[in-house]
């Protein structure tokens, strides 16, 4: 599998991914700098967390701009796959390849904590080591996380089964407190329609380890990495 | 632009006349107007620690791990597998004061540039917070800034904010403190340094922009704040994470080559003080071209030029021929880069702007010159007897800790700390609020650095030299806790007018203090930071010795948080007199703050804390934690409530009245959780260190020893009201 | 003897905080580092603030003006690095 | 043969960006909370947004307008869920 990690500037999430990435078993992800535009040969691009352009204007209205969102606009649309967490997932929506918007955080704070992710469907690339109905420990980190959608594209969404995960409590029914930034329908992570797409906010790339606290994140990139091993 | 330089001129620069006559004397002539400016700022308190440095001089600053002590900008300690750990303290307490949230924010921004200056990428950030009563109005505006800049600031340039320490007294009211702390990793043979060399060899300046911000904050930060505070608004600066992110990134790059001979960020009198202190310290002259300073706004003058504290800014000087490396590699990030000026031998700093010589200054007798004072002391009253109020316990053991576990200076900081982001490297192994210190592994290495500030200023008011003691001693107690090695520890004092003998003699004796407790834990000093004239109107703050401890853990695995789990002695380490002088539980239950506070005996605390980590490290131990303000019980209610896991306690000592035993702050002390609590106290009496079995682990309830219970759900809404509902109180 | 009664009129209040001149505005630069970017090279400078739109009623345009400028004073702008405009309309 | 010297003139743009009717706007909602906690009890309601100036050449009016336009759904606003509204003035 050959990954590449996305450098914008004021990415500062790319070290959790690599290391996700190798101690999932994965080889060492190439980096990228925004500003190339030759994906040639991976099967797998990350947007990782941060704030491209210092999040002004918008969290990733800018980087939504550079020259190697052009190529992964043309490398999704080939069917290649793309993760986007935190900072990458608003980049995907501010350059229109996953649909929605994520607005401040209801709170009008920063969200540090950790939050549980109850998986959607387990059938795709990225959740496939996990079990339907499983909930997971993450930690997030954002300012604006707050996912919105318009009805018509909420209905989409939600009639084909593109949510990725939603914010739950440990025991994974819906809570309005476990939901901490206000995304409509609990909302944490979608896919794209062909599911290769996936952006979520919250951080599994920072639960990889027993020594850091857990493991929790770990089967979103051993699942990746024995989906897309070549 | 040259006004008329008079005595009145520079007095209204902080120059008296005696250090203005010199001043005259070195140059043999009046000086320009930049001229003054370069001298004020140099010579001002922050800059020159012109009432502090003769006492400084009393802290130890060596032991054989330590590479770098206080004279860099930030201390360095070899922490094994070649690498070395970079850190220090910093405050901004006046211009937090001004503009909350740009004056936390560009504390941060500058302590991180003190240490990736060195070579070391930031790995963790904390910060020691001091705010006014929660009732005065200002308060809550004030912690909602603090909070928010450095979270801004933080979490934007991904460094995790892992630790800090906050209290509130009304001395704060008008008078916030922020002491920002940041710790970096480097290879303990690529230590970059300020030191300039090599006749003729480039000066270079990286980053942002130079505009009109913060001229004369360094000045501002050695005066004393009047009613007119407000006037002195315009000078705040206001910061940009997202530059300092990416001259991290480009500073980093560019410390991989060879290219770099000398560099020092441009903090407090930005360009002045990075360029005299460069080429002072090589002994060398440097001229600067000002025409050549990328600038922000039009018409700058040399002097505004000289004295801007625009932030995300360096100076370096480089090896000659490097200059279009260095170039590639910032623009690259985006970042202005310019030669400005070159290394001469002339021993002076001469500025030229628009054709003009603006200031031409022997660099020799700025430093050797600058204003030492031994100031006058006066000795602070004697510490008070132990007072008899605290005999008796009006509320009883269930009252008195919901009411201590409720208050604002014992409750959970978890509304504080869900604002900064503690996961972002992905190596931190404790996060605030999971023990006594947070513990962040260094990439790639087993190895992890433990981490913590400390300091209890109600102590320090009572008994200067006791309380200085203590916060080192604390720090030290702390990082035994998690398992680490204590290395060293960088300060932050913060003081009042040091003008008044009071406040000199305060200062004096917390320093002595701070200096025993050192020396007898083979702790040292490797940085630190000044703040005086923490006063608004007269009255100052409390004395507030901030100790920033660092640690290291071989193994991060073996780190232990205050977490309980079910089924587990606790075990009491260090002897109990039941000390309630200055306790919590006198201020919280009496309304009083009275008495001495509890005394240190620095060799028990040596023992106690080597016989923890030896405990840990054989593996015997599940959890730990120090006791500290409030005492043991609220010590077996913090671990209560991060393992959620119930607690029964045992009745204490016959002799010592209850509240004493439960909420007395004697120092020196542990508690660890172990499922073998008889082996662990017969391993304790053969090491001559007290301890005692105080209760078990289990269930979903505290059991006082009289039988009370509090469930820990009850429990948890008391240590979780206060935050939220003080913050989100209105809008 | 009774006073007439208050007529209360409706308006519409904008409210523009802008970083004040002089005082660093990272959000504006990269703004405009931004649309350099995608070649819009006409542009000079730019900057970077805050619009706060209103409904309220007041007896007269002068009253609303004077309460939408206290409500800026207090708490919209903050004096030490911002300054603010106002636009106030009358509303049907 | 060769054409008029295009004659370039200097204007400042106002770009003011809101939430979209219908979107969740809690920054102006806590603004309204804190007002009115402050006693401005007049005010009704209270949007918030972001504001972006600036100075810009165009031979003429309409060219500037219609930069600034691109600029705007280019970048400044993000038409999902924000609006936008643009004032432009020749200067000096
Ligand atoms: N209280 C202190 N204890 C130990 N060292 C100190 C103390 N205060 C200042 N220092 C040291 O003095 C030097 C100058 O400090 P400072 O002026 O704060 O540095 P900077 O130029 O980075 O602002 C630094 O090396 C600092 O570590
Ligand atoms: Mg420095």
């Amino acid at each position: 599998m050959r990954v590449g990690v996305v450098l914008f500037p004021g990415t500062n999430r790319e070290r959790d991914v690599l290391t996700a990435f190798v101690r999932a078993g994965a080889p060492r992800p190439r980096l990228i700098w925004h500003e190339e535009s030759d994906l040639a040969g991976l099967d797998l691009v990350v947007l990782p967390g941060g704030f491209s352009y210092g999040d002004y204007l918008r969290p990733g209205a800018m980087a939504a701009l550079s020259p190697v969102m052009t190529a992964v606009r043309a490398f999704a649309a080939r069917g290649g796959y793309v993760l986007g967490i935190c900072n990458g997932f608003q980049i995907l929506i501010e350059a229109g390849i996953l649909p929605g918007a994520l607005l401040r955080n209801v709170t009008l704070r920063f969200l540090a904590q950790d939050c549980h992710l109850r998986v959607e469907r387990a059938d795709t690339a990225f959740t496939r080591h996990f079990q339907k109905g499983a909930v997971f420990r993450a930690p997030m980190a954002h300012g604006d996380g707050n996912y919105f959608a318009d009805p018509a594209t909420l209905a989409r969404l939600e009639g084909e089964g593109l949510i990725a995960f939603r914010y739950t409590p440990p025991a994974g029914e819906l809570a309005r407190e476990a939901n901490p930034n206000g995304s409509m329908n609990h909302i944490a992570g979608i896919y794209s329609a062909n599911l290769r797409v996936l952006g979520l906010m919250p951080h599994p790339e920072d639960l990889v380890d027993p020594v850091i606290g857990g493991e929790d994140g770990l089967p979103l990139f051993t699942g990746l990495a024995e989906a897309l091993a070549a | 632009m040259s006004a008329a330089v008079t005595p009145e001129l520079a007095r209204a620069f902080g120059l008296n006349d005696d250090e203005y006559a010199r001043v005259q004397a070195i140059l043999g002539r009046i000086p320009s107007l930049t001229e003054l400016g370069i001298f004020a700022v140099m010579w001002s308190e922050h800059c020159s620690y012109k009432s502090s440095r003769i006492w400084l001089r009393k802290l130890p600053t060596e032991a054989p791990w330590v590479l770098h002590g206080p004279g860099e900008n930030a201390g360095v300690v070899a922490i094994g597998e070649g690498l070395a750990a970079v850190f220090k303290i910093e405050s901004h307490n006046h211009p937090s004061f001004i503009e909350p949230y740009q004056g936390a924010a560009t504390g941060v921004g500058g302590i991180l540039r003190d240490v990736f200056t060195m070579g070391a990428r930031p790995i963790a950030n904390l910060n020691a917070l001091r705010f006014g009563d929660p009732a005065h109005p200002l308060t809550r505006r004030i912690v909602d800034g603090v909070v928010r800049g450095i979270g801004g600031y933080g979490n934007c340039v991904g460094v995790p904010t892992v630790g800090g320490e906050i209290d509130f007294h009304p001395a704060y009211n008008t008078n916030p403190l922020v002491n920002a702390m940041t710790v970096g990793v480097a290879r303990a043979d690529r230590i970059f340094l300020s030191r300039a060399s090599g006749v003729g060899n480039p000066v270079v300046y990286v980053g942002a922009k130079t505009g009109r911000d913060g001229i004369h904050g360094a000045t501002m930060a050695s005066a004393e704040f009047g009613a007119d505070a407000e006037t002195k608004r315009p000078t705040v600066q206001i910061g940009d994470p997202f530059v300092e992110k990416l001259l991290i990134e480009a500073c980093l790059e560019l410390m991989e080559t060879d290219a770099i001979v000398a560099i020092q960020d441009m903090g407090a009198a930005g360009l002045t003080s990075s360029s005299v202190e460069m080429a002072g310290k090589g002994g060398l002259g440097i001229e600067l071209d000002l025409d050549r300073v990328p600038q922000r706004e039009t018409g700058m003058t040399a002097y505004e030029m000289m004295l801007s504290e625009s932030q995300e800014r360096m100076l370096m000087i480089l090896r000659p021929g490097r200059e279009a490396l260095a170039e590639r590699i910032f623009r690259k990030w985006g970042l202005d880069v310019a030669v400005i000026g070159r290394l001469t031998d002339t021993g002076r700093l001469v500025v030229r702007h628009q054709g003009r010589i603006e200031a031409d200054i022997p660099l020799g007798p700025l430093a050797t010159e600058a204003p030492v004072y031994d100031r006058p002391r006066q000795a602070p009253p004697p510490p008070p007897p132990p007072g008899e109020a605290a005999a008796q316990d009006p509320v009883g053991l269930a009252a008195a800790l919901e009411r201590l576990l409720a208050s604002p200076d014992r409750c959970s900081r978890a509304w504080v700390w869900h604002q900064y982001d503690a996961t972002v490297g992905g190596e931190t192994v404790k996060r605030p609020g999971a023990a006594d210190a947070a513990v962040v592994r260094i990439e790639g290495h087993l190895l992890a650095l433990a981490l913590t500030t400390d300091c209890a200023p109600r102590y320090c008011a009572a008994d200067p030299r006791l309380g200085g003691a203590q916060a080192v001693a604390e720090a030290w107690r702390n990082l035994c806790a998690v398992d680490a090695r204590p290395l060293a520890f960088t300060d932050n004092l913060n003081f009042g007018n040091p003008e008044k003998p009071e406040i000199m003699g305060q200062f004096a004796l917390a320093i002595e203090g701070m200096a025993e407790a050192a020396r007898a834990l083979d702790f040292p000093v490797v940085s630190g930071n000044v703040s005086f004239y923490n006063e608004t109107e007269g009255r100052a703050i409390l004395p507030t010795p901030v100790v920033g401890g660092l640690g290291v853990l071989e193994d991060a695995a073996q780190a232990r948080g205050i977490a309980l789990a079910p089924g587990l002695d606790l075990v009491l380490i260090g002897a109990t007199q039941g000390a309630l002088g200055q306790s919590l539980w006198l201020r919280e239950i009496l309304g009083l703050q009275a008495g001495a506070p509890p005394l240190l005996d620095l060799a028990a605390e040596r023992r106690c804390g080597e016989f923890v980590r030896a405990e840990i490290a054989a593996g015997r131990i599940a959890a730990s934690h120090d006791l500290s303000d409030g005492g043991l019980l609220i010590a077996v209610a913090e671990m209560a409530l991060a393992g959620n896991t119930g607690v029964s306690l045992l009745p204490g000592p016959a002799g010592l009245p209850p509240h004493a035993f439960w909420f007395g702050e004697d120092q020196g002390r542990y508690l660890l959780a172990t499922s073998d609590g008889a082996a662990l106290l017969a391993r304790a009496e053969a090491a001559g260190i007290a301890a005692r079995l105080i209760g078990r682990s289990g269930g979903r309830d505290l059991t006082l020893p009289e039988g009370t219970t509090i469930s820990l759900a009850s429990l948890r809404a008391c240590h979780e009201r206060f935050f939220p509902a003080f913050m989100e109180g209105s809008g | 003897m009774s006073a007439p009664l208050p007529v209360t009129l409706h308006f519409n209040a904008t409210v523009t905080v802008l970083p004040k001149e002089g005082v660093l505005d990272p959000e504006g630069q990269a703004i405009e580092r931004a649309l350099k970017g995608l070649g819009f090279s006409e542009v000079e400078t730019v900057h970077a603030g805050k619009v706060i739109t209103l409904s309220l009623t007041a007896a007269d345009r002068a009253e609303a003006e004077r309460r939408v400028r206290e409500m800026a004073e207090r708490l919209l702008a903050n004096p030490i690095i911002q300054r603010y405009t106002l636009r106030i309309e009358e509303s049907a």
